[in-house]
C-alpha cells in the first residue's frame, strides 16, 4: 500500500502555523513514517508532483496571483484543510477589510507602485471548498495531529468548538473577567488553546475566533454596560487576529456604525 | 451529641494528622483572585484574613482585618472536581490485525480529606451520590473515591451576596454526610473551633488537636452565628410550584429573553457542584493501535451537547438555557427526587454576564401567576 | 549570443516565500536578483490607531519563526517611549526568554534547515534515513529551547504571556528549576553540536563585511545595546535612522536597508560573534578555541559554527539566570502612556530587530516602524551571491542552483519576517 | 470497592457481515457469554479511535449467543461498523434501555409501525410476537421505507407477510414497483386491529411518529397503548451521562420505549 501523501502550501501568513508541524519534535519522525511529506518547502527542497491525499493550507487570499493559485491546490488535494486564523479567517492582515489599503501600502512602501494586492484578505473558504477547518493564531500542535490521525485513518475530524471557558474552567483557572472586571473573550472564542490566556491571567484576545452559535452581543453588551469599556475599545477588541470572521466582524461594525 | 471545642492553632495538627493517616488535604486556598479548593499541606496556606464580595459576574478577593480562617463563601471549585475529576482516563485499547484488547485504568488516586467545605457543597455532595452512585448503574470512578473521602465541613458564619442556602434546605449549618462539622468562633479575645463528630465514628480525629467537651456558652457562641447567618441570605428563591412551573411553561416567551442574554459559556454548569454531565472521546495514536478513552466534564449548553446524525437538538440559546434551568430546578424532583440546586450561588457570581437564576426565576414566577 | 537562467521559483528550507534568478551571458554573470514575493502585509500600516498594549501581541504575528524578537522589540520600545526601563528579576526573565527563542531558532536552522545542504540531503526527514541520532539530537535541543518559551510565553509560536512592563504571570520557580536540569543535557548537546558543525565542508568563500550588531558592556547582547559595527560605528539606538535607510526595490515586497546611503551590512549570528566575542562565557570560548574558530571569521558558510556557538551560550546563559533567579515583586511593572517616541533594537536569531512607535497621551499608535533582520540582509546576501556564482558558475545548473540556495540559507532569512521576500532563476548563455 | 465498571466495554467478534441497503449493513457478533436481552434494548458498539454509538439490538431473544445489529452508516462510528470484516473485533457494553411492553400484549391485537432504519429494534418484537401468536391478538406489521432498496430485512419481509399482515409503502420507487407508495400512515386501518384494545409499537424519524400518533389517536387509540422508541445522543448510556435527557426522562435508562401518556406534552415542544 503506498502511503498517504501530505502537501503544505502557503499563502499570507507568518509561517506560524506549519511551524507547528516542526514543532512536533516528539511526533515529527513518526509523522515522516506515516505520510509522504510530498510538498513542504519550509522543511524540504523536494517537491513531489500531485496529486495529495491531504494539503495543509495556511494563511489567506490577498494577491491576485493567490487567488489563482488557490485553485490549483484545490485541484491537487484529496481533503483541504485549512489551518490558522489566516486562512480560516484572514488573520491579522484583514484589517485591511475594514480600511483603504492604498493608505497601507502608502504607509509602508516608498514605491507602493510596485505592491500587486488584492482590497481584501479572505479565508480560504471563500475561494475554494474546504473540508476541514483548524483554527488557532497559531494552531495548536497536538490538534493538528489529532486532525491528521483522523484523516489517515479514514474518519472525519472532530474537535470541539465549544467555548475557550469550557476549558478554562475544566483547568480550574480562576475567571479574569469576573475576578478583575477584564473584557475576555473566552464565552464568544472557540476551544482549543485550553484556556492558555486565562491560565496566564490575561483575557483571552480571540486568537482561535468565534466559537459555534457566538452570542458576542450578550458579550459586548456587559463589557459596555459593566466593565466600562467604550466603543472605540469594543471595535478593537473584536478586531485583531479572527476580525475577518463573520460574527466578530458584525459585532466590530455594529460598534463602528454605533447600532447597538 | 458532644460538641467539642478546640483552638485555632490545633488546625495544623489535624492536617498533619490527615496527612499521616494516607488522606490528600482539600482545602480553600487563595489563587488569582481567589478562594478555591486545592491541595494544602500547611494551615498557611488556608485564606486566613479573607474574605470575598460576590455579585452577578463579580467575584473580589479582599482582605480583612480578622484573623479568621474561613471568612468566606464558596469559590469556583467545589469537591465535585476531586470525586467527579474533570478530565480523566477510562481505559485504554490495543488494536492489532482486527484483534481488540481493553485495559481498564485503575484510578490510584490517594484518599481525599476535604477540610474546610462548606454545608452546601456536603449537600451538592449527597446530591451527586444519587445520580452517580444510587442509580441504576454507579460510575466507578466516582464511587470510590466517594466511599474513601473525608470530610470536615466548617459551618458558614456569614453569607455571601449570592448565596441562597436557606431557600434549597443546604445551610449555613452541615446537617449530613460529614465526619466532623467545624463552626469557628473567633472575637477579640478568643478563636477557637466547635467540633461535632459525625455518623461515622470521627472522634479520633479530636485527639490530634487536644480537643475538649465545648462549655454550653461556647457552643450558644457558635449556634449564634449560624442563626445569624441563616438570617440574611444574600438571595432567597420561593421553591413553592417551581418544579411544576417550569415544567408546564417549555414555551413561555420569556426563555426567549433570557437567551438573548445567556453567551452558551458553559460557567454556569461547570462551577455548579451538582452538575455531572460528561463527554467521552478517544484519543488514537498515528498508527491507529493504541487508544486511549477519556471522560471530561460536558455542559447542556454546548451545541454538541444533543448532536445527532444530522444536527443539534438543542440549537438555539433560549432551549439550552431551559434544559438547564429546568433541569435543575424540576427534572431533577423527577429523576432523583430532590432538586439539583443546593443554593451555592456558584452560576451566579461565575455568569461572565450576570445572569441570576433566582432573579430568573422570580420573573416566571411573576409572568406565569 | 548564449543566455542561461538558472531560477529558483520557490526557495525551500527558509520562512516565507522568495524567488532567485541568475543570469550568465557568455560565461559571464550578467545579474543575480533575490526576489520577494512574500504577499505584502501592512503591519505598520494598521498599527496605527491600536493601543500601544496591543503591539507585543500584534506584531508577533509578523513572524511565526521568532515572534519573541517582535515582542522584546515592540515592548522595549513602547516602554522607551514611555519612559520605563525593567530591572531586575523582570530583565533577566526577558533575557531568558530570549535564550528560548535563539536556541529553538538556532537549532531548527542548523538541523533542518542547513545541515542538510552540508549533506547533501533534500530535508532533515531525508537526512534522519542515515543519520538518525543526529536529527533527534536535534529535535531533543529545539524541544528544551521550546520549552523555555513555553513556559515563560505560553506556548512556543506566539506566547501570550508578554506585555509592557513585563509578564502577566511568573510561572512558579520550580518549573523554572526542572528546565534548567533538561538545559544542562542541552547544553552538552550544543558543545557536540558545534563539534560536530565543525567537521563539515565548508566551501573556501571569504569576503569583506561590514557588521553590524548590537553591543553591551556587561554582557552578551540580547534586549539592549549600542548598534556597533566592524568600521567603527557606535550609535545610540535612539540615532538608528540616521544612519540605516530602507530602500524599496520593485522585485521585491521587501525593503532593503543601507547604511549610510551606500554600505551593504551583514546582521545575525556570524556579527554578534565576531563583535562581541569576548561578551560569550567561557565555555562557548573553549570550544571555539577546541574548534578552531578563527576571530573575526568572513566566510557566511561558517554562520552554522557561529549559531552552534550561540546555542552553547544561550544555554548557558539560561542555566544561570535560572541559578540566579529570584522572583519578582510583581510580574510587571505598570506602564501608563505617555505621548512620545520610542525605539529599540533587539537580536532576534537572525539579527537586529528594530522598531519605532509614536503614540499619543491616550496610547493610542500615531505611527510605526519596523525594520527585521532580513531586509537588512538582503543587499548582503543578493551581493554574496554575485561573488559565489561567479566562483562556480562551471557547475552544472541544478549544483548552482543548490549551493546558492545554501549561500542564501547562510543568513537563515526569515522571509515572513521581511514582510516586506525567494525563487532561482539562473540564465546562461 | 465498584470494581465492575459500566463504561468499559467487553470484546466480541464479528462472526457475519451482510449488507442490507446501500447504506445499511446488519453484523452478526459472538460475544464471550450468551447476550440475553429484551426486545427493544440497544448496546454500545465501540470502534476506537472512533468511538460509541447505541445500536439497537435487532436479533432473535431466543437465540442469545448470537448478537444481531443492523447499522446504517452516517459518521465515523457507523463507518467503522460497517468497515469491519469477519473475525475482527470491537467494543459492546449493554444491554440497555426499556424495552418494548411485551408483558402487555396477551390477548391484544398488537400494531407495529417502523419507519426507515426503525424497524431495526422492532424485528425482536416481530420475532417474540409471531413465536407467541397463539397467545395474542391479530398482529400486523406496517413499514416505510424511502425507495424498496432501502427495505431492511427484504426476504424475511416476504415471510411475515405469509404470516399475518404486513405492509410496506415507499416515498420514491420506479415504474416496476407493485406495492404502495406514500406515507408510512396510509397504511393504518382499522380493519387490522381493535384500536380499543389495541397496542402500538412505532419506532421511526420523530416526524412520522408523530403522524403516525396523531392517525391513532385519532381512531381512538390511548396514549398509554401507543408505545414509541426515542432516540437521543448517548455517551453512558448508563443514566449518568446527562446526554440523553429529554424533558424530565434519560431516553437511556428510562426508554428508549416510552408510552405516548409519559411524552405527550414533550413531543410537541421544539428542542427539547
Ligand atoms: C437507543 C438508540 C438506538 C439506536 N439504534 C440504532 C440502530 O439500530 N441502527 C442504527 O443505525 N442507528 C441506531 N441509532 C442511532 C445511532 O446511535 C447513531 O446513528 C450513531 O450514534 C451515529 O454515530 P456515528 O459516529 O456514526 O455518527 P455521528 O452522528 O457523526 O457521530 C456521533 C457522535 O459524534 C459527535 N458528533 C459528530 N458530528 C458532530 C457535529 N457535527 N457536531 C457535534 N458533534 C458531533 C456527537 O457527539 C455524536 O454523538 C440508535 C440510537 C439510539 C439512541
Ligand atoms: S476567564 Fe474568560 S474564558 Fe475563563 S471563564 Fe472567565 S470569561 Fe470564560
Ligand atoms: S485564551 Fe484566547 S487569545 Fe489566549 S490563546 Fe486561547 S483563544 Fe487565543
Ligand atoms: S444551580 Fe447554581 S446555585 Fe444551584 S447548586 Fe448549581 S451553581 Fe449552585
Amino acid at each position: 500500500m503506498t502511503k498517504p501523501s501530505l502537501a503544505v502550501w502557503k499563502f499570507a501568513s507568518c509561517d506560524g502555523c506549519q511551524l507547528s508541524i516542526l514543532d512536533c519534535e516528539d511526533e515529527l519522525l513518526a509523522i515522516a513514517g506515516a505520510v509522504d511529506i510530498a510538498n513542504f518547502p519550509e522543511a524540504s527542497r523536494e517537491v513531489k508532483p500531485g496529486p495529495y491525499t491531504v494539503s495543509l493550507v495556511e494563511g489567506s487570499i490577498t494577491t491576485p496571483h493567490d487567488r489563482e493559485r488557490i485553485q490549483e491546490v484545490r485541484a491537487q488535494s484529496g481533503v483541504l484543510v485549512a489551518i490558522g486564523a489566516c486562512a480560516t479567517a484572514g488573520g491579522i492582515q484583514a484589517l485591511r477589510n475594514f480600511s483603504d489599503v492604498k493608505g497601507f501600502t502608502d504607509a509602508v512602501y516608498a514605491s507602493p507602485q510596485y505592491i500587486s494586492t488584492l482590497e481584501t484578505s479572505t479565508a480560504i473558504s471563500d475561494h475554494v471548498k474546504v473540508d476541514f477547518e483548524l483554527h488557532g493564531c497559531p494552531i495548536d500542535k497536538y490538534q493538528l495531529i489529532r486532525v491528521l490521525t483522523d484523516l489517515l485513518q479514514g474518519r472525519t475530524p472532530l474537535l470541539p468548538s465549544e467555548s475557550v471557558c469550557l476549558d478554562c474552567k475544566r483547568a480550574g483557572v480562576v475567571c479574569v473577567m469576573v475576578t478583575k472586571g477584564e473584557p475576555c473573550l473566552g464565552p464568544v472564542t472557540h476551544t482549543g488553546c485550553n484556556a492558555l490566556c486565562p491560565s496566564y491571567n490575561r483575557a483571552c484576545f480571540g486568537c482561535f475566533g468565534p466559537k459555534n452559535t457566538p452570542n458576542t452581543t450578550a458579550l459586548a453588551d456587559r463589557c459596555t454596560e459593566n466593565l466600562g469599556l467604550e466603543d472605540e475599545q469594543m471595535i478593537r477588541l473584536f478586531r485583531t487576529f479572527n476580525a475577518g470572521a463573520p460574527a466578530f466582524r458584525t459585532e466590530s461594525e455594529r460598534y463602528e456604525n454605533q447600532n447597538h | 451529641m458532644q460538641v467539642y471545642r478546640f483552638e485555632a492553632d490545633a488546625l495544623n495538627a489535624l492536617i498533619a494528622t490527615l496527612r499521616e493517616r494516607g488522606y490528600k488535604v482539600i482545602a480553600p486556598t487563595p489563587m488569582d483572585g481567589a478562594v478555591v479548593l486545592g491541595e494544602i499541606t500547611d494551615a498557611g496556606q488556608l485564606p486566613r484574613g479573607y474574605c470575598d464580595e460576590q455579585e452577578k459576574g463579580v467575584y473580589r478577593l479582599k482582605k480583612t482585618d480578622r484573623d479568621a480562617f474561613f471568612d468566606f463563601n464558596v469559590g469556583p471549585r467545589s469537591p465535585k472536581r476531586y470525586l467527579f475529576p474533570t478530565n480523566h482516563v477510562l481505559w485504554r485499547s490495543r488494536q492489532e490485525n482486527g484483534r481488540l484488547e481493553i485495559y481498564s485504568e485503575s484510578d490510584d488516586e490517594k484518599p481525599f480529606a476535604f477540610l474546610g467545605i462548606r454545608p452546601c457543597e456536603m449537600k451538592a455532595v449527597a446530591v451527586q451520590d444519587r445520580v452517580l452512585s444510587k442509580g441504576p448503574f454507579a460510575d466507578r470512578i466516582y464511587s470510590n473515591r466517594r466511599q474513601k473521602a473525608l470530610f470536615i465541613p466548617v459551618d458558614c458564619t456569614r453569607a455571601g451576596k449570592t448565596c441562597f442556602c436557606t431557600s434549597m434546605g443546604g445551610g449555613p449549618e452541615a446537617t449530613e454526610g460529614y465526619h466532623l462539622a467545624l463552626t469557628e468562633v473567633i472575637d477579640e479575645n478568643r478563636h477557637f473551633f466547635l467540633a461535632r463528630p459525625g455518623e461515622e465514628n470521627s472522634v479520633n480525629l479530636l485527639e490530634c488537636m487536644q480537643a475538649v467537651p465545648a462549655t454550653a456558652e461556647e457552643i450558644k457562641q457558635g449556634r449564634d452565628l449560624i442563626e445569624k447567618t441563616a438570617a440574611c441570605m444574600g438571595r432567597e428563591v420561593n421553591t413553592a410550584g417551581v418544579a411544576e412551573m417550569l415544567a408546564e411553561y417549555r414555551d413561555h416567551p420569556h426563555w426567549e429573553e433570557i437567551g438573548k442574554r445567556c453567551m452558551n459559556c458553559t460557567n454556569c454548569t461547570m462551577v455548579c457542584p451538582t452538575c455531572f454531565c460528561f463527554e467521552v472521546e478517544d484519543h488514537n495514536d498515528l498508527t491507529g493501535q493504541n487508544t486511549e478513552r477519556t471522560r471530561q466534564w460536558d455542559s447542556c449548553f454546548n451545541l454538541s451537547f444533543t448532536y445527532q446524525h444530522g444536527g443539534s437538538v438543542r440549537h438555539t440559546n433560549k432551549a439550552r438555557y431551559r434544559q438547564w434551568l429546568t433541569h435543575k430546578f424540576s427534572a431533577w424532583h423527577d429523576q432523583f427526587g430532590e432538586s439539583g440546586c443546593v443554593g451555592c450561588g456558584r452560576c451566579i457570581t461565575w455568569c461572565p454576564v450576570g445572569i441570576d437564576v433566582t432573579e430568573e426565576i422570580q420573573m416566571f414566577q411573576e409572568k406565569t401567576s | 549570443m548564449k543566455t542561461k537562467t538558472i531560477k529558483v521559483d520557490y526557495l525551500a528550507r527558509v520562512e516565507g516565500e522568495g524567488a532567485l534568478s541568475i543570469a550568465i551571458q557568455d560565461n559571464k554573470l550578467d545579474h543575480v536578483h533575490l526576489k520577494i514575493f512574500e504577499p505584502p502585509r501592512f503591519f505598520e500600516g494598521f498599527m496605527r490607531g491600536r493601543e500601544f498594549s496591543e503591539a507585543p501581541d500584534i506584531t508577533a504575528r509578523i513572524c511565526g519563526i521568532c515572534p519573541v524578537a517582535y515582542q522584546m522589540s515592540s515592548a522595549h520600545a513602547m516602554e522607551a517611549a514611555c519612559g520605563v526601563t525593567l530591572d531586575g528579576p523582570l530583565r533577566e526573565l526577558r533575557r531568558l526568554l530570549y535564550c528560548g527563542e535563539w536556541i529553538e531558532s538556532h537549532v531548527l536552522h542548523m538541523y533542518m534547515l542547513h545541515a542538510p545542504d552540508f549533506l547533501g540531503y533534500e530535508s532533515a526527514i531525508h537526512m534522519a534515513a542515515d543519520h538518525a541520532e543526529v536529527v533527534k539530537r536535534g529535535l531533543h535541543m529545539k524541544k528544551v529551547g521550546n520549552a523555555i518559551v513555553n513556559l515563560l510565553g505560553g506556548r512556543e509560536i506566539h506566547p501570550i504571556n508578554v506585555r509592557l512592563g513585563g509578564f502577566y504571570k511568573i510561572p512558579p520557580l520550580e518549573k523554572f528549576r526542572e528546565l534548567a536540569e533538561q538545559l544542562k543535557t542541552v547544553r552538552d548537546e550544543a558543545v557536540t553540536t558545534a563539534q560536530w558543525a565543525a567537521g563539515l565542508d565548508f566551501p573556501d568563500f571569504t569576503q569583506d563585511y561590514t557588521f553590524v550588531a548590537l553591543s553591551h558592556p556587561d554582557e552578551y547582547p540580547f534586549n539592549e545595546g549600542r548598534v556597533i559595527s566592524s568600521d567603527g560605528l557606535d550609535l545610540d539606538v535612539n540615532d538608528y535612522e540616521t544612519r540605516f535607510k530602507e530602500q524599496h526595490e520593485e522585485r521585491s515586497t521587501a525593503l532593503h536597508s543601507v547604511l549610510d546611503n551606500h554600505i551593504t551590512y551583514f546582521v545575525g549570528p556570524l556579527a554578534r560573534v565576531n563583535l562581541n566575542y569576548d561578551q560569550l562565557s567561557l565555555l562557548t570560548r573553549q570550544v571555539a578555541d577546541d574548534i578552531c574558530w578563527e576571530r573575526g571569521c568572513n566566510n557566511p558558510f561558517k554562520s552554522i559554527l557561529a549559531r552552534a556557538l550561540e546555542t552553547i551560550y544561550a544555554c548557558d546563559e539560561a542555566i544561570r539566570i535560572i541559578d540566579e533567579l529570584e522572583m519578582p515583586e510583581a510580574p510587571f511593572v505598570p506602564v501608563e502612556p505617555k505621548a512620545g517616541v520610542g525605539c529599540a533594537a533587539t537580536e532576534a536569531p537572525r539579527g537586529i530587530l528594530y522598531h519605532r512607535y509614536t503614540i499619543d497621551e491616550q496610547g493610542l499608535i500615531q505611527n510605526a516602524k519596523i525594520v527585521p533582520p532580513t531586509s537588512q540582509n538582503q543587499r548582503v546576501i543578493e551581493k554574496d551571491l554575485y561573488h559565489f556564482v561567479e566562483q562556480v558558475m562551471h557547475e552544472p545548473d541544478d549544483k548552482i542552483q543548490w549551493q546558492c540556495e545554501q549561500a542564501i540559507r547562510n543568513y537563515d532569512p526569515c522571509i515572513s519576517c521581511s514582510t516586506h521576500f525567494l525563487n532561482l532563476k539562473v540564465t546562461r548563455s | 470497592m465498584i470494581t465492575t465498571d459500566v463504561l468499559a466495554p467487553v470484546v466480541a467478534t464479528v462472526r457475519e457481515i451482510q449488507q442490507e441497503t446501500q447504506d445499511t449493513f446488519t453484523l452478526t457478533l459472538e460475544t464471550p457469554e450468551p447476550f440475553n436481552f429484551k426486545p427493544g434494548q440497544f448496546n454500545m458498539l465501540y470502534i476506537p479511535g472512533a468511538g460509541e454509538a447505541a445500536v439497537s439490538i435487532s436479533g432473535d431473544v431466543t437465540q442469545p449467543h448470537e448478537l444481531i445489529h443492523t447499522i446504517r452508516e452516517v459518521g465515523n462510528v457507523t463507518r467503522g461498523l460497517v468497515a469491519l470484516k469477519p473475525g475482527d473485533q470491537l467494543g459492546v457494553r449493554g444491554p440497555f434501555g426499556r424495552p418494548w411492553p411485551m408483558d402487555v400484549v396477551d390477548g391484544r391485537d398488537v400494531l407495529v409501525i417502523a419507519g426507515g432504519i426503525g424497524l431495526a429494534p422492532l424485528r425482536p418484537a416481530v420475532l417474540a410476537l409471531s413465536a407467541k401468536r397463539a397467545e395474542i391478538g391479530r398482529l400486523t406489521v406496517i413499514y416505510g421505507a424511502r425507495s424498496p432498496e432501502d427495505m431492511l430485512y427484504a426476504r424475511e419481509f416476504l415471510g411475515w407477510k405469509d404470516a399475518f399482515v404486513a405492509r410496506a409503502t415507499v416515498d420514491t420507487a420506479s415504474p416496476s414497483w407493485r406495492g404502495n407508495m406514500g406515507v408510512v400512515t396510509k397504511l393504518i386501518s382499522p380493519v387490522d386491529f381493535d384500536p380499543t384494545r389495541v397496542i402500538a409499537m412505532i419506532c421511526g424519524p420523530e416526524i412520522m411518529m408523530r403522524f403516525a400518533i396523531r392517525s391513532l389517536s385519532a381512531l381512538g387509540v390511548e396514549d398509554d397503548r401507543i408505545f414509541l422508541s426515542m432516540e437521543r445522543n448517548m455517551k453512558c448510556a448508563a443514566g449518568i451521562c446527562g446526554h440523553c435527557q429529554y424533558g424530565n426522562y434519560f431516553v437511556c435508562k428510562d426508554g428508549p420505549v416510552f408510552d405516548y401518556d409519559q411524552v405527550r406534552k414533550l413531543f410537541g415542544v421544539k428542542e427539547v
